[in-house]
């Protein structure tokens, strides 16, 4: 297999500043195997991809080596490319050149040097590699959406349009997630309820989706296209389908207790349901709270309700769904003050955080949408906004910069000047990031019509002195010290992953950055879909974002998982193991190794000379194997190797690096 | 005759090692093994029977370059190996020194010469010390050889108490002995010491020699017994690597890039891919016919072509064969049995 | 040495993690010396000891292993596998009397470009210092 | 760097020219010719001797000359790709620099074969060692009988030598060549017959009085060759075979290629059945 | 120990009979005095000539792999059972082998005899001096005659190395037991050899094994004898890819032994027959008790030699030490 073709990418001035391209391309000219060595500006421009192919024709090449960026960039690229032109995708190999030479080496001579050896060490690999070819395996169309927030059920809906069934997986009672607990949404300041609950409505009733509220994924096998998955379903002490939602036993259940949809603000029953558009409309006895659960006694909720459907014995159930795709839209959650020591470790009531705010100036929170103090219910008379509270913040180990609070901090500001038109509104901001669609003028409303003061500076501390709040800040243009005392601070707190995102990502196998968000395949070309192939990501679970961007985040994981499912079966890489059955000894080393167990002893019959003789030897799943070759380095003899990767293109490799 | 006191020796290795290579028997790590003397030329020892490797790792080595090549960007140019030095091999035994013979016949006579051992051949010189003590595993006697024999060597040292008597066999011999003439000393007495070697008996005595075994062997070909020893036989190399008569070799090329080099290394029968050919057929497929082809050769086809027996009863495969398959053992029962 | 001596390092990066860790130092531009040559590998679980050995008798002066964190492996146990047999390699190589600072494991996510850049540095500066590796290393 | 009696090291040789015999591409012939004619000169090769060609950093194989030594330059070898050498072989490009050394083992006794009529067997690669001294009958044709050519292989586009075997050897007078085929793929055009070569051997049945059988090719073909040429009562002195072993050295000492006492390398590769039957049948 | 043959006989006599096997692989006497060579026997009368006694025995597990099916069959099906005789250390080979699938148990009938430790004949020789004559051995004390001297020798001195560290000397589970083991070998288990070089500095490691693999001629008799290297081609034969090239050269020969190592780590049953083959006395037992020693420390197994299901590097733990 000898006639290879060597491309070698001046990407612009990315390579070519550091790599002497010409030197390179000339030099593999006469490197025994090479048949044609060129170099070109942008090889990945369509000119580029038509010089390969026309090459391939041309000179009936049989293998190809393109040196320029990370293969995880365009090696399906160029692997398109070679296909299209006749050759096996499998023929070509990628040498990175660009971040891994140019761009780490400032010595142009040694990067050359690296380049050259580096394409060398690629050509001696092509030179063994074979032709491969996908395997069809079968696929279950049906997804799997953990996260009933925003951004899990907008990817249900449309999956469920396109007439997939959904598997709508949440860990609170009631859908909705966070949106729910806004008030009303910027720029257009309408009320988030009333945007949000037709969806849930839809969500409710959509016949090809299944909610499993109070749930949680706890196992994940197989593959993409193949999973299978473990739910379990906490118990609710309540019989849901019995249940018609009279809401008798809330109103008479004896025991208050915080309400943590309420963030705090607000109390609710040990039975209850956490606000009246949840969906499904069913209570929940939470345990710890129950008088009953605690001394046995009470039970008042069991006389009340009409149709008995009180069930205290009820058990956590485990339900396993065989799923094709799996859509992580976990969501977020804010930083707990308790993290900011100088605004107070959340010690003072009145030092409350954006979505506490939020819940006292919704309608249908604590306060039914009247801002007030949450120590003595007054009504406020001047408030202090304090941004990027845990954000942009070096020492507190999160220097990212959260997003949304610059917007949702003017739009309470706004909500307060419209109620109480003389209160004081004073904003603390480092820059004020309104880059959405009508977002600058919102924030120019506010400061131009509801003469809200915005003091550019950080805020030094927060504490209470004689029943009020004292915020000592600086306000950089003036280069002042200021003094504010107020009735009500409210810090703009960190948007973090939700809880468990770290649990869920190690349960499914998906990487997390070193803040707890998911590591999307490629920051600007695959943001929706996750490392693991069939996982894909939605909303803030991958980054802080608003709630347009989460929508068409959404929209977008959900179109990738319709047009997984629009064929009816996949194709699997091929660059699986492999065995060579006249080597095996059948010993199965290999199998305990084997993360996806695809390794199975068969008996298999062989012709040895004249006699045929049955001999025990390990056969692969090629559907359930994803190529991670350790079970080659467990196999004595070598019969088990692994296409792609094979023991002998990384010897290859390893034996010209080291020339 | 002349006479070399053992204080002498090392003084005799380190006027020789201005212009050759030594070698001689010392012990590492409780093993006797034949090895180059560097710096230090008293560490030779002589309590022992027989080195474990023969003295054919000095005329035909184990691993030997046969030549080097240049190949890059397709101008080929072949360079044959640099002249090889002197050797003087000190210690060797006499049916070591019995087994070079054999070798010469191989690689000397025949339509082609092997240009690598003659030319070893001629820069080396066999210094021999006669076996004071055979034991149970030498049956040098059975191929009319003695622990005191001559053939093959230069110079043998018949050790006496404090002192050995020296002959000196070929020219070569003599040459080497007028060079170093003022370490010999002329021996007086002359009393019967070379005699006793020679006709010094081993523990298996005779009842090894072959005798007119290759006739009977010619249609031997199937017989039983070659299945049962091959049944007891592991495979390994252990008996044709340390036999000092086997000759067989695999050359392989090594290649570092566009250059490399063409080595020449010994191979075993015994081996399961030494007959294998490409298209995967194996004319020796189970360890049977291998195990035949290894004592037919020995005892058959070599006298046929060479009018000897290819074996002078070093005993090193009786000793080092862990499972009993060795030419002693042959011999004995295809005697009584034929 | 005359001519400063320039150690030829051979680093087996883990496609999931520590390769795109190297991407991220690279699209970052951290700068590490051009004596690093990358082999990708599927997982740190294909890296066979034997490369290793193999790699020392080519001619290379240390090896590096980069693999992902344990419990963030795509394949969920192959750096396990890794960690066990690279924990046998070592020590055993050490016993065969090749210096054990030639040998380095690293855990690697695809995140740590900084860590992967700083550990090359480091890596490369220990090999600089130890010199060329004569020991179980082919002759020309 | 010319001459150097050493055997073992390699002179170095330029292929010239590479044609593909077999449409499938695994039997190519090598057109090859040495870089220094000095050691041309030394290497004069009889028909049926081999040479050893070796392919640097691959090794060594042993490979039947198969142009005849009336039409010495360039010499040709006919190659089927089976081992590691021989694949490498098949990889190379015209005008790359491979090494040679040789002529090895015995030849063809052509001059004994004055006068006789010769009939040669040959099967698929087989024809290759027989090809030599064919020629070398052919052009010295004055001195012999009749040639009879049965040469026969899988399938048509597996013949090997389609020029000679269909236009040259046929145009010269008193040679008749008989092609057969075991089976042929639809559409495939066909015209001479079809059927193992040892049963169209039969049919023809050349007549053994004076005459010599050469035979080469795959063991089993040979097996049954012999087989008929008995049938046709040709003795065993009458009956020339090439063995084909694996050769490491090619010179007589690397304890490869014995078949009892005899080297194929040096007593062979061409033995008579005479000589066959009394070795032991271990090949 | 003379009854002991006159048993085993019996017992091979009616297994014949009843056709339970269609081979019993046990020792006879060998060229010279003392040595035991293995015996195969496919009737009766041909076993006659086997005995037991107390001089050094190859393992006859190795054979099995031929006996019991083509050339390495594999466990595929019940064919006619081999009878094989059997002391502790075979045992533990035997179970390698059925755990590693080579063969299959029920094709086996397992005649389990005591030991408690094998004498060296070389041994013995080297303490005489010379070739004994005439070894007889009473419970401890050993008495060896040679033509000029005798001398009494206490039986730990001329112990089989194996013995010395015995991991198993009663047969755990047999078909046939001929007779119970006397008393238990007490003993500890002493990577002293192990410890003393890993003592030494990193070069004179390097020194140490280079002077030991220098003399290795690469015969792959350690190979041959080792029922851990139980492939069907092994990977020394392979030429493509050539993970070992055919030159003995010092970087081949310690990546012989590397790769060699490191197949059967975890998987030794140490029962010494490479170190015993060797012809140019390689310690080997030092490689496979490093491994041995650092599985035991580091995956906390209590005794690597006894072949477990599934072996140390085919899984892991989470809490696997972490430091290099």
């Amino acid at each position: 297999m000898k006639k290879i073709g060597v491309f070698v990418c001046w990407c612009g001035l990315n390579i070519s500043s550091t790599v002497d391209v010409e030197k390179a391309s000339e030099e593999l000219k006469n490197y025994p195997g090479v048949f044609y060595a060129d170099d070109y500006k942008y090889l990945c421009s369509d000119p580029g991809q038509e010089l390969i192919k026309k090459t391939i024709v041309d000179n009936k090449l049989e293998g190809i080596v393109v040196a320029a960026c990370s293969p995880n960039m365009h090696e399906s690229t160029f692997r398109a490319a070679a296909e299209a032109a006749g050759l096996n995708p499998y023929r070509v190999e990628i040498t990175n050149i660009r971040e891994q030479a140019s761009w780490v080496h400032s010595n142009k001579e040694d990067a050359t040097a690296k380049a050259i050896q580096l394409i060398k060490s690629t050509v001696e690999k092509v030179k063994k590699s074979e032709d491969l070819f996908p395997q069809q395996i079968p696929l279950t169309k049906k997804v799997l959406v953990i996260g009933g927030g925003i951004s899990g059920m907008t990817v249900a809906l449309e999956v469920a349009e396109a007439g997939y069934p959904v598997i709508l997986v949440e860990k609170e009672p009631q859908i909705g997630g966070n949106m729910a607990k806004l008030s009303e949404t910027f720029p257009t300041l309408d009320c988030a309820s009333c945007i949000l609950t037709p969806k849930t409505a839809e969500v409710g009733r959509h016949s090809n989706i299944t909610l499993m509220t109070n749930s949680e994924v706890i196992e994940s096998t197989g593959y993409f296209g193949n999973f299978t998955v473990k739910v379990k379903r906490k118990p609710t002490f309540v019989d849901w389908k019995k249940c018609i939602g009279c809401m008798l036993c809330q109103e008479k259940c004896p025991k208050k207790t915080n309400s943590d949809f309420e963030h705090g603000m607000g109390k609710r029953k040990a039975i209850s349901v956490a606000f009246p558009q949840a969906i499904p409309y069913r209570p929940i006895i939470s345990e710890k709270e129950c008088i009953y659960f605690k001394t046995g006694k009470c039970k008042i909720c069991v006389k009340v309700c009409p149709v008995d459907c009180i069930e205290f014995e009820q058990e956590e159930k485990i339900i396993e769904e065989n799923i094709g795709a799996i859509v992580v839209a976990s969501g977020y959650d804010l930083l707990p003050k308790e993290e900011l020591g100088e605004y107070g470790q959340g010690k003072y009531a009145d030092v409350i955080d954006g979505m506490q705010f939020e819940r006292i100036a919704s309608a249908s929170g604590p306060t039914e949408g009247v801002i007030k103090r949450p120590s003595d219910g007054k009504i406020p008379k001047s408030i202090v906004f304090i941004q990027c509270a845990g954000s942009r913040d070096n020492q507190k180990g999160r220097p990212y910069c959260s997003k949304i609070c610059c917007m949702y901090t003017a739009k309470h500001a706004m909500l307060y000047k419209h109620q109480v038109h003389d209160g004081e509104a004073t904003i603390f901001y480092m820059d004020i990031r309104a880059g959405g669609k009508g977002y600058e003028e919102f924030v120019q409303r506010a400061i131009e019509d509801d003469h809200v003061l915005y003091l550019r500076g950080r805020v030094a501390r927060v504490y209470e002195e004689d029943g009020r709040l004292v915020v000592l800040g600086v306000d950089t243009l003036s280069g002042e010290q200021v003094r504010i005392e107020a009735d009500l601070v409210v810090l703009a707190t960190a948007v973090i992953p939700s809880i468990g995102a770290k649990a869920l990502g190690q349960t499914l196998k998906v990487g997390t950055d070193t803040y707890g968000f998911f590591n999307e395949a490629h920051p600007k070309l695959k943001p929706v879909e996750s490392m693991t192939k069939g996982v894909f990501l939605a909303g803030c679970a991958q980054a802080p974002r608003d709630i347009p961007e989460t929508v068409s985040q959404a929209t977008g994981a959900a179109a990738k998982v319709i047009t997984m499912f629009s064929k009816n079966h996949l194709v699997s890489d091929p660059q699986v193991a492999k065995v060579n059955e006249k080597i095996c000894v059948g010993c199965l080393l290999c199998k305990p190794i084997c993360p996806y167990k695809a390794i199975e002893p068969e008996i298999v019959e062989v012709r040895v000379g004249c006699r045929a003789e049955k001999r025990q030897v390990a056969t692969i799943n090629k559907g359930l194997c994803q190529g991670c070759g350790a079970c080659s380095v467990a196999c004595r003899s070598g019969a088990m190797n692994l296409s792609g990767f094979s023991n002998e293109q990384i010897l290859e490799e390893l034996k010209s690096l080291c020339l | 005759m002349d006479k070399l006191l053992r204080s002498n020796v090392s003084r005799l290795l380190k006027k020789l090692s201005e212009h050759a290579e030594i070698y001689a028997p010392t012990m590492e790590d409780g093993v006797c093994v034949l090895s180059k003397l560097v710096n230090n030329y008293d560490d030779w020892t002589l309590d022992y029977v027989r080195t474990t490797n023969s003295v054919k790792d000095i005329f035909f080595p184990q691993n030997e370059e046969i030549m080097r090549y240049k190949n890059a960007n397709n101008d080929l140019n072949i360079e044959p190996p640099k002249p090889f030095k002197e050797r003087v091999a000190f210690g060797v035994r006499p049916c070591d020194a019995a087994a070079m013979l054999l070798l010469d016949n191989v690689f000397l006579e025949g339509e082609f010469y092997d240009s690598y051992y003659k030319e070893r051949r001629e820069k080396g010189a066999l210094i021999t010390i006669a076996c004071e003590k055979p034991d149970q595993y030498c049956f040098c006697t059975s191929f009319h050889s003695s622990p005191g024999a001559t053939e093959g060597s230069d110079i043998v040292l018949y050790p006496a108490d404090d002192y050995f008597l020296v002959v000196a066999v070929t020219d070569k011999g003599k040459k080497l002995i007028k060079a170093n003439a003022e370490i010999f000393e002329n021996a007086t007495e002359k009393s019967g010491i070379v005699e006793n070697y020679k006709s010094m008996k081993t523990p298996i005595g005779n009842n090894c020699s072959p005798g007119e075994l290759n006739e009977k062997l010619k249609n031997e070909f199937d017989n039983p017994y070659w299945k049962k020893i091959a049944r007891r036989c592991l495979g390994c190399g252990n008996c044709t690597f340390v036999c000092p008569t086997c000759h067989c070799f695999a050359v392989c090329d090594v290649a570092r890039g566009c250059d490399g080099k063409r080595t020449r290394t010994w191979d075993s029968c015994k081996f399961q891919d030494f007959f294998l050919m490409a298209g995967d057929h194996n004319p020796r497929p189970t360890q049977v016919e291998r195990t035949r082809q290894r004592f037919m050769h020995k005892l058959n086809y070599f006298k046929e072509k060479y009018d000897k027996y290819q074996c002078v009863g070093c005993g090193r495969c009786v000793e080092k064969c862990p499972v009993g398959v060795h030419i002693a053992d042959v011999i004995t029962h295809m005697k009584e049995e034929l | 040495m005359s001519v400063e001596f320039k150690p030829n390092i051979i680093c087996f990066a883990c496609n999931w993690c520590s390769y795109t860790g190297a991407d991220m130092a690279g699209t970052s531009r951290m700068k590490y010396p051009a004596t690093i040559r990358i082999i990708r590998v599927p997982c740190s679980g294909r890296v066979n000891p034997t490369f290793v050995m193999k790699a020392y008798q080519k001619g290379a002066d240390g090896v590096l292993i980069a693999g992902c964190h344990p419990g963030d492996c795509h394949y969920n146990s192959g750096n396990y596998f890794a960690k066990r047999r690279f924990l046998l390699a070592t020590r055993f190589m050490t016993f065969l009397g090749i210096d054990e600072k030639r040998l380095r494991m690293e855990w690697i996510s695809a995140a740590e470009g900084v860590k992967f850049a700083r550990v090359m540095r480091e890596f490369s500066e220990t090999i600089s210092k130890l010199g060329p590796n004569l020991r179980a290393r082919e002759e020309a | 760097m010319c001459s150097s009696h050493n055997q073992l090291v390699p002179k170095v040789a330029t292929i010239k020219k590479i044609a593909e015999e077999t449409s499938s591409g695994d039997v190519k012939t090598f057109y090859v010719e040495f870089d220094c004619p000095k050691e041309r000169a030394e290497f004069n090769n009889m028909p049926g001797q081999c040479a050893m060609i070796s392919v640097l950093g691959v090794g060594e194989s042993m490979i039947s000359i198969t142009s005849s030594p009336t039409r010495p330059d360039p010499l040709e070898f006919s190659i089927k790709k089976m081992g590691k050498v021989t694949s490498a072989l098949h990889d190379f490009a015209e005008g790359q620099k491979i090494g040679i050394r040789g002529p090895y083992g015995n030849n063809f006794p052509a001059d004994e074969w004055i006068g006789k009529d010769l009939v040669f067997i040959g099967g698929g690669i087989g024809l290759a060692p027989l090809r030599s001294v064919i020629n070398y009958c052919i052009d010295k044709k004055e001195s012999y009988g009749s040639i009879t050519i049965i040469y026969g292989s899988r399938s048509p586009s597996d013949l090997c030598f389609k020029e000679e075997i269909f236009e040259n050897w046929p145009s010269v007078e008193g040679v008749k060549v008989h092609l057969a085929v075991d089976k042929i793929e639809e559409g495939e055009q066909w015209d001479k017959s079809i059927g193992f070569v040892p049963q169209y051997l039969e049919q023809i049945s050349p007549s053994p009085d004076n005459a010599i059988a050469i035979t080469c090719g795959p063991p089993i073909m040979i097996k049954y060759v012999l087989e008929s040429l008995e049938k046709l009562k040709f003795k065993d002195e009458q009956i020339i075979t090439t063995l084909e072993l694996k050769m490491q050295c090619g010179v007589g000492y690397c304890g490869r290629c014995n078949i009892g006492d005899k080297y194929v390398c040096i007593d062979g590769p061409v033995f008579s059945y005479k000589q066959i039957k009394e070795m032991p049948q271990e090949f | 120990m003379m009854n002991m043959t006159e048993k085993m006989l019996e017992q091979i006599r009616d297994l014949f009979e009843k056709k339970n096997i269609k081979l019993f692989i046990g020792f006879e006497k060998g060229f010279e005095k003392f040595s035991r060579i293995p015996a195969f026997a496919e009737n009766y009368d041909e076993a006659k000539s086997m005995i037991i006694d107390e001089f050094e025995t190859p393992l006859l597990a190795k054979y099995l792999i031929r006996e019991l099916g083509e050339v390495g069959a594999g466990a595929v099906e019940k064919s006619e059972r081999v009878g094989i005789l059997t002391r502790g250390c075979d045992y533990l080979s035997i179970r390698r082998l059925v755990v590693d699938n080579i063969i299959l148990r029920e094709n086996l009938v397992i005649i389990g005899i005591p030991c408690n430790g094998l004498i060296d004949p070389k041994k013995a020789n080297k303490l005489l001096g010379e070739e004994a004559q005439e070894i007889t051995v009473d419970e401890k004390i050993v008495l060896a005659k040679g033509e000029i001297k005798s001398r009494e020798i206490n039986k730990e001195e001329i112990l089989l190395d194996r013995c010395k560290k015995c991991i198993m000397s009663k047969v755990e589970e047999s078909d046939i037991l001929l007779e119970e083991n006397m008393d238990d070998m007490e003993v500890s288990k002493d990577y002293s050899a192990v410890e003393e070089i890993e003592k030494l500095t990193t070069e004179e490691r390097y020194e140490f094994w280079r002077r030991q693999f220098d003399r290795c001629i690469r015969c792959f008799a350690c190979r041959d004898a080792c029922t851990a290297c139980n492939c069907r081609k092994c990977i020394f034969d392979i030429t493509e890819p050539e993970m070992l090239e055919k030159t003995v050269a010092t970087s081949e020969q310690f990546m012989f032994h590397f790769i060699r190592a490191f197949h059967v780590a975890g998987r030794c049953t140490a029962c010494g027959e490479c170190e015993k083959v060797c012809p140019v006395d390689i310690p080997l037992g030092l490689l496979n008790g490093k491994f041995k020693k650092d599985i035991e420390l580091l995956f906390d197994v209590d005794e690597a030699g006894i072949p477990a299901e599934i072996e140390p590097l085919g899984e892991f733990k989470l809490d696997d030490p972490v430091e290099w």
